[in-house]
């Protein structure tokens, strides 16, 4: 087989997924051996340009990563899709909406007040706030529109596969790879790649109990907690319960932090929330309602700590303004 | 419209005569349901639930091989066994059938015609989408061991051990006191009849202890219960007796050689009894056992008068507490009750002024082999001229025990007939309402009333020995307002006795989560059905007998115990029990083992696989609740016909446009 | 024409009275199940007839007859400590005594010290700017910052002249211990609390609006009180005021309220105060209805009395929980009543029954009540009344007693 | 104006039982009300009520055994923990607690769940209509499905 045509995007990320397929270290120089690549902005230098020129579906494999937050991010990801045989959504924000998603819970405007006006590092005197499409004496500025809300990449475009975490583990990076490489026979598709079939907890070696009772949610920052026993059992959110396997385990054994989710939801489930909900609500021990709204209350973000990265891919998104 | 998934799905619509057909357009909703997917035919019929609307669909199943049927017509509470029936006796897995109610739930509640038919509409649809998602289930058969554990050797025990031991099975029965008997064998007089507690109960005891299919276990507890429906284990302990019970003939010598005295607890402390004892002479087993708080030997090493007196050498210092483990396939809960001792006697000046007793002593004091060998006497042997007796005594109390104690009026009026009886003193009833619905209960309190009780109609506020007045001097003084007079009254009498009501018995609780049974806010055990099932339990195999229910007499009690042994009879005899199939488990694909599902079940199925890591359902002891399914994070605990994705269609057909 | 003049005796439910009755706070009447627990128990008991199963079967049947007995009740508690469906029964008076005020068919003697409550804010008719006399010549500090208790005082404390004694002893044990303390000036207001039991709901919320106000500027972290009856009112009364919740006032706001003699006690137990002085009397503690059953304060008192030297405590044979009452509650202390059928006078007669010659208390209601019994009895020989902190004051004075 | 869609979720021991006496004492309620049963109010999880609210419904109705009526024990108590944290958890998504009602109606208070139904039709005619996937900011599509599967 020859070699394979590459490309990889960022939309709305941090960069990290770019940095973990690097992270696959001296494998880096198979992968150059077996690609070509046509795009990838934060390693080589190649223009918009240059890729539309391409004949469709030259590409073989698009790993985009990062969510759709913008037009510019939108246009890149139909353009990508023409040109390309498989569109992979690589990590959580292109998979479930990821970190940029948690603006979901807000509105456009409420964001550009914040962070043009209100935030105590702003001075803006002029109450400048960004538009599409600005006059200056020279002519019309366009900048990429800002969405309303974030969007994953399947709500977007078609997507073939799914890899999810923030960032893939570099090992299944390069498994995935290396799958596409060897012409091994690919999954179905839409398929999650790179991950488990089963929740976190299938691999966490911490120690659990069945008598688990939550009387009380704990936070991380104003706790003690011990390295061996399941986070839960102790009174710590842990989303592992309902976020898939894969991950190798980075927060909850290497890092002793409760997991947070990243690997989005596990197969058989339909909203990470609500499923953590009724987990945690059937372990309350509490029967006054009082009482029941106290603990809960001691979450006060439910949203953001349940979504942390799956908020574009809930049953429900937030009502509109 | 849903995309089609290649089932073959026939829908009916009942007109339930006109009672559902004068509401809803009938022939609407089943030209509404023919639109949807799948559908492959749509009928409305008279009477669907009739040997011929049942015909109709096994035809259509062998005619159309229809492979998913929707009946809609009542509350499938009262016909969803007969249309799976219809699909079963078809040859389709009854689980294939869905019933829709637009009867109960919508042609009798809606008024208008058009928001009826259009509510029918949206109902079927849900259904045509949700029975697509249906699965074959199964029911399946288990074995059901022989024999019964009863637990609690009162009345209400020794009734259905008896029951159940003539009835062929063998019974455990197991007592945590030296003697079998409860309550019952402490009273003298038993109301309405005032036939002699003694004397009906005695023989029946003494049936226990030698019938051949009876294993009686006193001084026993039932320290743990496994396994599940019609194959439950237990696990019994037997105190140590230090009496070897096999030796021992039972002639009392050692009784009488004994110098240690402590206040017996089968007569209210009133005498003393000895360190080793038999609680009452007529006891089964009539064999004593040392009280080792008591016995001076384990207090300090010396004494053994009881081993130098024995004939036959039965004492044994060594004996160790005994387990027994065994198999049986029913339980009897028997476990009784106590007697109310809380607060609102302290309140009514009980341990404070001696003269004021509670019932249970009076019963002893009353009792031919009592302390007074059935002679009323006050502390210092004289005779009482006047006699309180207090009723609702911390019973139909929000503070205390908010319910009625059924049997503290009938007591309370028997005491009164034996004390004018005995002593020809005046007695005063003061009650809130007097209750008496029981067979000659009524008369008997007719009876009292023509005796000469005065029978005031006002809850007892005070018992005081103030005294305002002369007469009231050396007395003790009982106040309370005759709410019929209008009066507030001071009574000067010599004893009060206050009638308390029946508490659970701290020993049901535990009794009850070893069977996890449930226990109502006043600890008493919940009945399957407060009508139609008082004496089966939410757990299959395990029965009520008696006032660990909820207070009774003893007739009712009586009758209870009879109806759980043959229920319990029932139940062992057939030797097989079905198991409905629609229950959770849990998909090892996809259990992560997080173990969060654990605790929730309310029956115990839910195990953790140590070796696999994952959490196992006990199909036989789930009764499908689905808490396990709401709460797995994962996804792996499903609810079988109650899954996510059958719900979810069902979701989608009620709000479909 | 002629006319059979019959005449007919019939007595009709009127619904609307009961309607109104309930909707006035008395709702669980409807619970009541006429055991007459309440008629057995009441302290009027054995001076008058008196029966609260009555005043509640008439009154939730609308038949005439109840407003007779509205203001019997001195609302003492041993009735709803007792009654086996829970009901408040004091507050089914008081909403009976809403309705009767407004359509002012009240006891005139009520008039007064109500209206002076409105005016001045205080029962007695006081002008405002007396208040603080007696605190300015005990050379009280004005409560400001820095100062760890607020002395509240009762406006009987304030204007009585006998229960300024009471007050000058509490400011002689408070300095004895070391207390940081300071007074409200002429700024404090009447708690309120009689008012409310009194039936003048509107009253009450304009005393408490004022204290609240006061307390909102000085923001108290501990506030003394020197009668049961304030004590109730700010711990229970101001946010529930039918007064169901009874806990300390520590959980919410971030005030304290406290009465003077659970400090007494406190020092005591630390050491701050030591009482030396012999104060050789038989004495019989009468517990308040208020910080008794209402606020469960029966330790405090007696272990101030058990700490004095000499001082030789005997209980009456009603005591702690089963206590009796001074009368004075609900209003009671504003109602004329004949010597003779005063709920005091059967304190009296338990008191001497008890052996006792000074009969202590904690409160200033009880102080009148029981100091006018005695009065009309003539036994101001035989018997004293004196609080806890009198008698703890004097075994705090140097010398030999 | 569009009519309020409901959907109500029933255990089948207590609350299904009294839906169904209402309808055999003829007491008759909004059509509004579509109900769902379960066995037990347990089996109640917060999916079904966004899932409710996404395909269009304006409010949704949770009833359950009465505390200590449970026919599984304590399934009740379950199902009222979850109903808190998700109607707390939904005021984030701009979902008025208004539009959630959790009740206990037991098997004998058929005019109780009619008298509810009403209320709750009423109630949720007040905060007008919620609007079902067009509410949301544009689309929800789901993500990716297993590999496994």
């Amino acid at each position: 087989m020859g070699k394979l045509n590459v490309g990889v995007y960022w939309a709305a990320s941090c960069g990290g997924c770019d940095v973990a397929i690097l992270d696959i270290h001296e494998k880096v120089l198979k992968v150059k051996e077996a690609c070509d690549f046509f795009l990838w902005p934060i390693a080589m230098d190649f223009k918009y340009a240059d890729v539309e020129a391409l004949p469709d579906k030259h590409l073989d494999l698009v790993l985009f990563n990062g969510a759709v937050r913008n037009s510019e991010n939108k246009h890149l990801a139909e353009l990508l899709r023409k040109k390309s045989k498989l569109l992979v959504a690589f990590g959580s924000c292109a998979h479930t909406g990821g970190i940029p998603a948690l603006a979901n819970f807000t509105t456009k405007q409420g964001i550009f007040e914040r962070a043009y006006l209100t935030s105590d590092s702003t001075d803006n005197p002029q109450k400048v706030i960004p538009k599409t499409k600005v006059k200056v004496p020279e002519g019309e500025l366009t900048i990429p529109e800002f969405f309303e809300r974030v969007f994953a990449l399947d709500q977007v475009v078609d997507v073939d596969y799914y890899v999810p975490g923030c960032p893939p583990n570099p090992e299944r990076i390069w498994e995935v790879l290396a799958a596409v490489v060897t012409g091994a026979p690919l999954p179905p598709k839409g398929s999650v790649i790179g991950a488990g079939t089963k929740a976190l907890c299938d691999t966490c070696e911490r120690k659990r109990t069945g008598d688990k009772k939550i009387t009380g949610f704990k936070r991380v920052a104003t706790t003690d907690w011990d390295p061996e026993v399941c986070f839960l059992d102790q009174g710590l959110v842990c989303l592992g319960p309902c976020t898939r396997d894969g991950c190798g385990l980075q927060c909850v054994q290497h890092s002793n932090m409760p997991c947070r989710g990243c690997y989005g939801l596990p197969p058989d489930i339909s909203d990470q929330g609500a499923k953590m909900i009724a987990a945690l609500g059937s372990l309350i021990d509490a029967k006054d309602p009082e009482e029941i709204a106290r603990i809960a209350g001691e979450l006060p973000d439910q949203a953001g700590y349940y979504y942390r990265f799956s908020a574009a891919a809930g049953l429900l998104e937030r009502r509109k303004a | 419209m849903t995309k089609p998934s290649g089932h073959r799905i026939g829908v009916y619509v009942c007109h339930c005569g006109v009672n559902i057909s004068s509401v809803v357009d009938v022939t609407e909703v089943a030209a509404q349901a023919a639109k949807e997917g799948d559908v492959v035919l749509a009928k409305d019929y008279k009477f669907m639930c009739s040997a011929p609307g049942q015909d109709l669909i096994r035809a259509d199943i062998a005619e159309h091989k229809l492979d998913r049927v929707v009946v809609a017509a009542c509350s499938p509470r009262m016909h969803d066994d007969t249309f799976r029936g219809a699909c079963a006796k078809a040859g389709l897995n009854p689980y294939f059938s869905h019933m829709v109610n637009i009867r109960e739930q919508d042609s009798w509640v809606t008024k208008d015609k058009a928001l009826a038919t259009q509510k029918a509409v949206a109902l079927v649809r849900a259904a045509v989408r949700r029975v697509r998602r249906h699965e074959p289930l199964y029911s399946k058969e288990v074995d059901v061991q022989p024999g019964v554990l009863v637990i609690g050797g009162g009345i209400a025990g020794i009734q259905a051990a008896l029951t159940i031991a003539d009835g062929g099975q063998h019974v455990w029965l197991v007592e945590k006191e030296p003697t079998i008997g409860g309550h019952m064998a402490r009273f003298d007089k038993t109301f309405p009849t005032l036939d002699c507690s003694a004397c009906i109960l005695t023989p029946k005891m003494n049936a226990v202890g030698s019938h051949p299919n009876i294993t009686l276990l006193t001084s026993s507890e039932v320290k743990d219960v496994s396994g599940y429906v019609g194959n439950f284990r237990a696990v019994i302990e037997t105190r140590a007796r230090y009496v070897d019970h096999d030796v021992c003939n039972g002639c009392g010598l050692c009784m009488e050689k004994c110098p240690k005295k402590v206040p017996s607890e089968f007569d209210e402390g009133l005498i003393p009894r000895k360190a080793i004892y038999v609680p009452f002479p007529q006891a089964v087993p009539n064999k004593p056992v040392i009280d080792r708080d008591a016995c001076i030997y384990f207090q300090n090493g010396k004494c053994k008068a009881c081993e130098k007196i024995c004939g036959p050498q039965a004492i044994r210092w060594d004996d160790q507490p005994k387990t027994t483990e065994i198999q049986v396939g029913s339980v009897v809960v028997a476990t009784g009750f106590e007697m109310y001792r809380g607060p609102a006697l302290a309140e009514l000046g009980y341990g404070k002024y001696p003269e004021v007793y509670h019932a249970l002593e009076f019963e002893r004091l009353n009792n031919a082999s009592g302390p007074t060998e059935g002679k009323i006497a006050m502390r210092d042997g004289r005779t009482p001229q006047s006699v309180a007796i207090v009723h609702c005594v911390g019973s139909r109390d929000k503070k205390y025990k908010p319910y009625c104690s059924r049997v503290c009026c009938m007591y309370s009026l028997k005491f009164a007939h034996l004390i004018q009886e005995k002593t020809g003193a005046e007695v005063w009833e003061f009650y809130i309402d007097v209750r008496s619905p029981g067979k000659a209960y009524e008369e008997f309190y007719d009876r009292i009333r023509e005796e000469g009780a005065h029978l005031i109609r006002g809850k007892v506020g005070q018992v005081t020995d103030q005294a305002l007045t002369d007469d009231e001097r050396g007395k003790l003084i009982v106040v309370a307002e005759d709410t019929l007079a209008q009066q507030r009254l001071r009574v000067p009498v010599d004893m009060v006795i206050l009638s308390p009501g029946l508490a659970s018995a701290p020993k049901s609780l535990a009794v009850a989560q070893l069977l996890k049974c449930s226990t109502d806010k006043d600890g008493f055990l919940i009945e399957k059905h407060p009508k139609l099932a008082p004496i089966e339990t939410a757990t299959d195999g395990v029965f009520l007998a008696g006032c660990c229910q909820g207070p009774k007499d003893i007739p009712d009690t009586v009758a209870q115990a009879q109806g759980a042994a043959s229920l319990a009879l029932q139940f062992v005899g057939k030797g097989k029990v079905l198991i409905e199939g629609r229950t959770a488990w849990a998909d090892d694909q996809l259990c992560s083992g997080c173990r969060i599902c654990n605790s929730l079940c309310p029956y115990g199925a839910i195990t953790f696989d140590e070796a696999k890591k994952i959490s196992v359902v006990n199909e036989v002891l789930c009764k499908g609740c689905g808490t396990c399914a709401a709460a797995c994070p994962s996804g792996a605990a499903q609810a079988r016909h109650f899954k996510d994705d059958q719900i979810f269609t069902e979701i989608e057909g009620v709000l479909a446009p | 024409m002629a006319s059979a003049e019959v005449s007919l005796k019939i007595a009709a439910p009127m619904l609307e009275v009961a309607q109104t009755v309930r909707e006035q706070g008395g709702e669980q009447l409807k619970e009541c199940y006429q055991c007459g627990t309440c008629t057995a128990v009441c302290p009027w008991g054995d001076l008058r007839s008196f029966s609260p199963r009555r005043f509640i079967e008439l009154a939730r049947t609308g038949l005439e007859g109840f407003e007779n007995d509205a203001w019997t009740c001195v609302t003492c508690k041993r009735c709803w400590d007792r009654c086996p469906q829970d009901i408040n029964i004091p507050q089914l008076f008081q909403s009976v005594r809403r309705i009767l005020l407004e359509s002012n068919s009240n006891p005139r003697t009520l008039n007064q010290p109500l209206g002076s409550l409105r005016a001045v804010g205080n029962p007695w008719g006081e002008p405002i700017e007396k208040r603080e006399t007696w605190a300015r010549q005990a050379e009280v500090p004005v409560y400001g910052p820095g100062v760890e208790h607020l002395l509240f005082t009762c406006c009987t404390n304030d204007y009585d002249a006998r229960n300024k004694l009471d007050s000058r002893a509490i400011v002689e044990v408070l300095r004895a211990a070391g207390a940081s303390f300071g007074h409200l000036g002429n700024d404090q207001r009447c708690c309120g609390d009689l008012a409310y039991t009194a039936g003048d709901t509107g009253a009450f919320e304009q005393m408490r609006e004022a204290n609240r106000a006061t307390f909102g500027r000085a923001r108290p972290g501990s506030v003394l009180v020197t009668s049961p009856h304030c004590l109730h009112a700010f711990r229970n009364r101001y946010d529930d005021p039918e007064g169901r919740r009874r806990d300390d006032g520590n959980g919410r706001g971030e005030t304290r309220y406290r009465h003077v003699v659970e400090l007494f006690a406190e020092a005591i137990k630390s050491g701050a105060l030591r009482p030396t002085r012999k104060v050789t009397r038989k004495v019989t503690y009468h517990d308040p209805c208020y910080l008794g059953r209402y606020n469960g304060v029966y330790d405090a008192p007696r272990e101030v009395l058990a700490a004095i030297p000499g001082l030789e405590l005997r209980e009456m044979a009603h005591h702690r929980e089963a206590s009796l009452c001074c009368g004075g509650g609900g209003g009671g202390v504003w109602v004329e009543t004949a010597k003779g059928e005063r709920l005091g006078d059967l304190l009296i007669r338990e008191a001497l029954a008890a052996g006792a010659e000074t009969i202590a208390t904690a409160c200033p209601f009880c102080v009148q009540m029981l100091e006018s019994s005695i009065l009309s009895f003539g036994l101001e020989e035989q018997l004293k009344v004196a609080t806890v902190a009198e008698l703890l004051a004097e075994s705090l004075r140097p010398g030999e007693g | 104006m569009s009519e309020p869609r409901i959907v109500a979720f029933l255990c089948h021991w207590c609350s299904y039982t009294g839906a169904d006496l209402a309808g055999t004492a003829r007491i008759k309620y909004s059509p509004n009300v579509r109900i769902i049963r379960v066995m037990c109010s347990g089996r109640i999880e917060p999916q079904f009520l966004l899932k409710a609210l996404r395909e269009g419904a304006d409010g949704v109705l949770v009833c359950g055994c009465h505390p200590g009526d449970c026919h599984y024990h304590e399934g009740n108590y379950k199902c009222l923990r979850r109903f808190l944290m998700l109607r707390q958890m939904l005021g984030q998504y701009g979902i008025e607690e208004g539009r959630l009602r959790l009740e206990w109606v037991s098997a004998s208070e058929g005019d109780r769940f009619a008298k509810l139904a009403d209320e709750f039709t009423e109630q949720i005619r007040a905060l007008g209509p919620l609007g079902g996937r067009a509410a949301f900011v544009e689309g929800t599509q789901q993500g990716g499905t297993s590999w496994a599967s």
